[in-house]
């Protein structure tokens, strides 16, 4: 038996209330992350994976609520009101998301790493006053306490003299440093959970190989968690222990990195890791393309969400019904019904 | 001609020579010049019929603009883009009127990054595709524009039905091809493509990919690819050119510059991708530092600061192009003595 | 900082520049030069006027030559402090508008100050609560706001005031103090008055700021910043003001620029109504009897406030964003 | 050229197959109606679900309505003035009476107060005036069209005379006045209003389009003539229009002098949106297609504004017909015998005779609606505006 998970999703749905119509942004997702552990949420545009880290944290916005599931999560620090504890666990997705429990999980057992590390800090106040707030927020220092804590975080992710970068504003600093910068506010209360959403999309590739670098290294230091969120497959092969891929707000398989790519169970992800250019293809082939594109979120196709672009599908079987998550082989999972059989009857 | 074979001693389609483009940087009420960025910075190199070349580097390096100059999106500073006619003639595109340049166009297209931005809302697919076909070869039939629009839409796997929908019906996939469409309709010989698949998914990015490849062997295209990720480039183009901060770095057939990179800059940038194969996770230390501002870049060598490889030398002088092996060219005053690491296929 | 102020300081003389041309154009638009309508006038109202000082009075203005002349020698008396005198109430005129400017500016000033203290919490409000019926009704009132003339909102006031409450709200002053000197007592009954024009003023300034603060922090509520505050767990209300709040509000500071204009052309009409002792009446009777200097005078002291206002309004805005200060040093 | 052989990729022909952007719930019929939807239909159902605004066009439509033929809405010539009917208070028409549609107004009856020696009007309930729909009354031009005689609502009987919102000092009938005045006032405004639209399209395209120092200077002239306050220099320019113009000439005259500043608003709208257009891709685009600078700005940068532009030109109006109001009100705009809103309300410019007839403010009213609802409607365009985002 494995060690307990610090967080476990259990059929997380995050629903969207648009005039249009209810946007199924997040519908039913389940996995489990373990201390020291990196799970890579990968997935293209509008599969949920953002969604899925921002419900952890319940920082969704309306008109999107989390309106089912659990999000059952260890807390290692804060001492939660034993009423919402069951074994050791706070459901996340009881928890008043404005309320004071809620409040006192977000910065300092999980934090976040935002998308865009340039917007992500207000522009009118400098990086050390919003590192010292972090700071403070939960622990209990005085500014100048904080303002050293601040110094050796900006220090620990490798920010030349903290001191001056201390009284800088964001955009004076380029953008590997303004990414330091929020990976160090990120870690002022030092997190056992970090979510990390698409850290790395708007930064060039060789900043990325640092701020990558500098989040392995980190992670092993402090044995923290970290949920890392992206589209590119070929970070999550060098990041992830373990690998969750989403189609459309569903889970379609999930498992170690390995199994993940190099024996992938489910359609999508054989026909995704076959159709990526990587440096290692022959050049100027065509390649196995998935063909069409994927569906508008206000038209999920019935049954499996993949079957309209899928080179198995089994007519009246994947259009009717819709797969559920199961195990494959070893700690590998699929939803897939070429793997499990469709239920009888109906 | 099958793509992928050029002779070097072939004229080239399109040559430039000692291109510049500096944007002035301006500031205050009365708009004072107070310094110039140098976004492309003397950059020289030709593309031969019925190749891609790549144009690769980092955002900031100037690849953009050099392809915005060939096509005088943009206005160069400095510098010859001599680009063959089809009757023969050798033209200077950077010199050229708007007026000189409007027969030109048919010879020469782009296809922008961002699918959304580059096709207008309020027009449909037959005013979009056609306009090429209005502007340059002046067709007023309806029938005749319905017929070629239909024709074009279906090489690039789109349905002739769909000539009266407008952008907002499409995906983002499926606008790039419309895109394509429009670049092709008037059957250039030389295409520019910026990023052309760098805003679509990774599902859809194959697709597209595809179908430049197809319509080049069956248009006889010659591709000027500009993109910042090595993967694609490396699966596209015939031969490579690496800018750094406006300046060429290196330039070599795909092969061999993924084999055996001669200039460090190359090198780092091909560790520095991430490899989808969890076996394979780089081990080497990333490239320090970051990209210096084109307003204000490092003497000598650009790359010195950042270099693993820098000598004196490095900083006081400037190391121009030089052709370090046949065929592949190099601006580092070291290439070719230096060890370094390329990508084993 | 320093040198930016310097720096805006310095493009002044060319701004009183454009305006001393465009007050001279006030002086000399009518038909006829002024000397001659105020003869005419004259001799209509029965008295005349000796002929010596009418040539006094021609060779002081150069009235007998060029234009550019003319300009020069009545800027270099406004620039010596000469703003000319009135002929219709034959006093200087810069003892004419002294005494009515300091309650002009003041009546501005607190209306401006009345327009901040009741927009930003509505603005705040609206966008935190949005879609509420709270925000419903502001959003209402708001238009019904920007939709009053100032002066209707005074004439209205003034008949309910005297129909219901049988008050005047007219003038600033109680007829004791009308026209003693400045004292404790006239200050405290000028309290007591000042603020209906104050209100009335400021009523549909709040309505438009209200919905630009509510639009600006609509917008600066979606950025990132205010998820990333959100994450690190700061209490909503004290995130809300902190951030967004902060933001929201520098646009603003640049609407001061055009709304301090804005409250002395409503102070103009308010004022007629009310009948308050500001420069407004004066300068319509100035219009209206073809005293051209007294109203040159005050088109230029206008422009001046109004330059003086979008000066404060662009230091202050650098001294509140420091995007701003970086990008102008 | 142009016999190549037409290839279906593996992928190609299934991927025109799926309907990209498909709608929630709706038939292939109203999907497609929707992909083959211009912008300005995309623009008109965005407006429709905006209620409100709907409700500010209707009424907008209606008072244009009466704004074009005044004299169909009036009761009698605006302009007679009966010196025995002074201050009559309002007549408010009732339109049914015992369940039937049979509009009435109950008749006055003045007194002479013996102290004041005015005229006191009181309603007199006993007395029923009928009112008939369309009945035929004083003649007036339709447009300058033709002429015609009816009315939406006469008294039944000729020699009756009916004040449904009163009458003024000099005893003229002041809803005649207020609908002659929608004309002015409404007109004033959209006129001033055309002005500006063409100012600012012209400079603010101009410093768009051409950038460099003809920018500078256009947009530091803006900033100057921004930085001024409005109405001080309204005053003075029209209080330098000379006393003798005819009604026309003054009415030309303040309608350009309003534009004069109005447009700079429009130019920055129309500068900003050029600049940002001019760097878009498709523009970008078009040029390379062979397109003249002409072709680019008639057929892709200026239908891509025109909603903007609608948008900003109806939030421009109010501004405008407010400031007439303004300076009319002060006695320096429209003059008698012109008949606007501002005018109007001139009558009651002080306590005095508001007290005696409050019924004098009523034209304020109209203002506020009329405004308000411009304001609403333009809201309503600018959300409506752009509907791909």
């Amino acid at each position: 038996m494995q060690e307990q998970p610090i967080l476990s999703v259990r059929d997380l749905r995050t629903y969207f209330f648009l005039d249009e119509g209810i946007v199924r942004a997040v519908d039913g997702v389940s996995f489990e992350v373990r201390a020291g552990e990196v799970v890579g949420l990968v997935g293209e545009s509008g599969c949920g994976k953002s969604v899925t880290g921002k419900s952890i944290l319940r920082i969704v916005e309306p008109p999107g609520r989390v309106v089912g599931g659990e999000i059952l999560y260890r807390p290692q620090k804060v001492s939660i009101q034993k009423a919402q504890q069951a074994n050791g666990f706070v459901d996340l997705a009881k928890l008043d998301p404005m309320g004071r429990e809620m409040r006192s999980i977000r910065g300092a057992e999980i934090a976040l790493i935002p998308q865009e590390p340039m917007a992500s800090f207000s522009p009118v106040h400098t990086i050390g006053f919003q590192l010292v707030e972090a700071i403070r927020l939960h622990q209990a220092v005085d500014e100048e306490e904080a303002r050293l804590i601040a110094l050796e975080r900006l220090r620990e992710v490798g920010v030349p003299s903290p001191e001056q970068r201390f009284h800088a504003y964001s955009w004076e600093l380029s953008g590997g440093l303004r990414q330091r910068a929020i990976i160090a506010m990120a870690l002022a209360c030092n997190p056992a959970l970090l979510i990390a959403d698409e850290p790395t999309t708007a930064i060039d590739v060789t900043t990325q190989a640092q701020v990558l670098n500098l989040l392995r290294s980190l992670q092993r230091e402090r044995r923290m968690a970290i949920i890392f969120i992206t589209h590119d497959l070929g970070v999550i092969a060098q990041v992830a222990s373990y690998v969750v891929v989403m189609y459309l707000g569903c889970v379609v398989e999930r498992g170690p990195v390995e199994d993940i790519f190099h024996s992938p169970q489910h359609p999508y992800t054989q026909a995704l890791l076959r159709s990526i250019p990587s440096l290692r293809t022959p050049p100027r082939s065509f390649l196995p393309a998935i063909e069409g594109s994927i569906p508008h979120p206000f038209n999920r196709p019935p049954g499996c969400p993949f079957h309209p672009r899928c080179r198995s599908f089994m007519p009246g079987t994947c259009d009717r019904q819709q797969p559920t998550l199961q195990p494959v082989q070893g700690l590998q999972w699929a939803s897939c019904f070429l793997l499990h059989p469709a239920p009888q009857g109906r | 001609m099958p793509a992928g074979t050029m002779a070097q001693d072939e004229k080239p389609l399109l040559e430039v020579r000692s291109l510049k483009k500096y944007f002035p940087l301006r500031k205050g009420f009365f708009r004072r010049l107070i310094g110039q960025i140098r976004a492309v910075d003397d950059v020289s190199f030709a593309i031969y019929e019925g190749e891609t070349l790549g144009l690769v580097g980092e955002s900031g390096c100037g690849k953009t603009t050099t392809a915005r100059c060939i096509l005088r999106a943009i206005d160069p500073t400095a510098g010859q883009i001599l680009f063959r006619t089809a009757a023969g003639d050798v033209v200077d595109v950077a010199t050229l009127s708007e007026d000189e340049l409007r027969p030109l166009r048919r010879e020469m297209q782009m296809i922008f990054q961002d699918p959304y931005a580059s096709l207008n809302p309020r027009m449909n697919l037959l005013d979009i595709v056609s306009e090429p076909l209005i502007v340059i070869e002046g067709i007023k039939s309806r029938e005749e524009r319905v017929q070629r629009v239909a024709q074009m839409l279906e090489m690039v796997g789109l349905r002739p039905e769909y000539m009266l929908r407008y952008p907002h019906a499409f995906s983002g996939g499926q606008r790039q091809r419309i895109v394509i469409a429009r670049a092709l309709v008037l059957h250039p010989r030389l295409v520019v493509a910026d990023e052309p698949v760098s805003a679509l998914d990774v599902s859809v990015r194959a697709q597209v990919l595809n179908l430049m490849l197809r319509l080049q062997q069956e248009l006889s295209l010659t591709y000027l690819f500009v993109s910042h990720d090595l993967s694609v480039v490396k699966h596209i183009c015939n031969r490579v050119a690496v800018m750094y901060v406006g300046k060429l770095v290196e330039l070599a057939p795909t092969e061999e510059l993924f084999a055996r990179p001669l200039h460090p800059y190359t090198e780092a940038l091909m560790a520095a991708v991430p490899i989808p194969d969890p076996r394979i996770r780089s081990a080497m230390l990333p490239l320090e530092g970051e990209v210096p501002n084109p307003a204000n870049p490092p003497s000598g060598c650009y790359f010195h600061p950042r270099c693993r490889y820098s000598q004196p030398l490095c900083r006081e002088q400037a190391p121009p192009l030089q052709e370090a092996q046949p065929g592949h060219l190099a601006a580092c005053h070291f290439a070719g003595q230096l060890s370094l690491r390329g990508v084993s296929p | 900082m320093v040198a930016y102020v310097i720096k805006r300081l310095l493009l002044l003389p060319l701004l009183l520049f454009i305006f001393s041309v465009f007050a001279f154009f006030v002086i000399q638009a009518p038909p006829g030069d002024f000397l001659t309508s105020y003869i005419a006038e004259l001799a209509a109202s029965g008295t005349s006027i000796d002929q010596q000082q009418i040539d006094a009075l021609r060779q002081l203005y150069g009235l007998d030559q060029p234009v550019a002349i003319q300009y020069v020698k009545w800027v270099t008396r406004v620039l010596r402090g000469d703003l000319g005198v009135s002929l219709d109430w034959q006093r200087p005129n810069l003892q004419l508008i002294k005494d009515r400017l300091i309650l002009t500016v003041s009546i501005a000033l607190l209306s401006l100050l009345f327009t901040w203290a009741v927009a930003i919490p509505i603005g705040i409000y609206s966008a935190t609560h949005q879609y509420s019926w709270a925000d419903y009704l502001f959003t209402v009132l708001n238009y019904v706001g920007v939709a009053t003339p100032s002066f209707m909102l005074a004439l209205v006031l003034m008949w309910v005031a005297f129909k219901y409450f049988g008050v005047s709200v007219t003038g600033l002053f109680s007829p004791e103090y009308v026209d003693a000197p400045w004292s404790l007592g006239r200050v405290i009954d000028l309290l007591k008055h000042i603020w209906v024009p104050v209100v009335i003023l400021g009523i549909g300034g709040t309505a438009r700021l209200a919905r630009i603060m509510r639009a600006n922090l609509l917008d600066e509520l979606r950025k990132p910043y205010v998820e990333m505050a959100r994450a690190k767990g700061l209490p909503e209300w004290q995130l809300v003001l902190r951030y967004p709040v902060r933001l929201a509000i520098n646009p603003l500071i640049s609407t001061i620029g055009w709304y301090l204009p804005q409250i002395f052309s409503g102070s103009l009409v308010v004022a007629t109504v009310l009948n308050l002792p500001t420069i407004g009446p004066m300068f319509l009777r100035s219009l209206i009897t073809q005293d051209m200097f007294l109203a040159g005078a005050i088109v230029l002291i206008y422009c001046c406030l109004a330059i003086i206002g979008t000066l404060i309004s662009d230091i202050l805005l650098a001294w509140a964003d420091p995007r701003i200060r970086m990008e102008e040093s | 050229m142009g016999e190549e052989p037409v290839l279906v990729p593996p992928g190609g022909r299934a991927a025109a197959e799926e309907a990209a952007v498909p709608l929630p719930g709706v038939e292939a019929k109203v999907a497609e109606a929707f992909y083959v939807a211009p912008n300005w239909k995309l623009v008109w159902w965005r407006f429709r679900r905006h209620r409100l605004a709907l409700a500010s066009g209707a009424i907008l439509l209606l008072v244009s309505v009466v704004a074009a033929i005044p004299g169909f809405f009036a009761t009698q010539d605006p302009n007679e003035a009966i010196s025995t009917e002074l201050f009559v208070p309002i007549q408010a028409v009732h339109l049914f009476d015992g369940g039937r549609l049979r509009p009435y107004v109950y008749g006055v009856r003045g007194e002479r107060n013996p102290k004041t020696l005015r005229m006191e009007w009181r309603i007199d309930p006993s007395q029923k005036i009928r009112l008939r729909f369309f009945g035929r009354g004083y003649p007036y031009s339709v447009l300058g069209l033709f002429q015609w005689d009816r009315h939406l609502l006469l008294p039944e009987e000729q020699s009756v005379r009916v004040h449904l919102l009163g009458t003024d000092r000099l005893g003229r009938d002041q809803w005649s006045r207020l609908v002659y005045g929608t004309q002015v006032s409404l007109s004033i405004g959209l006129v001033a209003v055309f002005l500006s639209i063409f100012l600012g399209i012209l400079l603010g395209g101009v410093s768009g389009y051409f950038g460099g120092w003809v920018d500078l200077v256009i947009q530091r002239a803006i900033e100057v003539l921004q930085s001024l306050p409005p109405i001080p220099i309204w005053m003075a320019l029209t209080a330098a229009l000379p006393r003798t113009w005819s009604v026309e000439r003054v009415y030309f005259a303040i309608t350009v002098i309003l534009s004069l500043i109005g447009w700079t608003t429009l130019a920055r709208e129309v500068r900003g949106r050029f600049l940002s257009l001019r760097e878009e891709d498709f523009v970008v685009a078009a040029r390379l297609a062979g397109c003249k600078r002409r072709r680019i700005i008639f057929r892709h940068i200026l239908p891509t504004m025109a909603s903007h532009i609608i948008a900003a030109s109806t939030l421009a109006i109010p501004v405008m017909i407010i400031n007439e109001t303004f300076l009319s009100f002060l006695g320096l705009g429209l003059r008698p015998p012109a008949i606007s809103w501002g005018v109007l309300l001139q009558e009651a410019q002080n306590l005095q005779s508001i007290v005696l007839a409050p019924w004098l403010l009523l034209p304020g009213l109209a203002v506020i609606i009329t405004v308000l609802c411009l304001n609403v409607l333009g809201d309503g365009l600018r959300d409506a505006a752009d509907p791909y985002h």
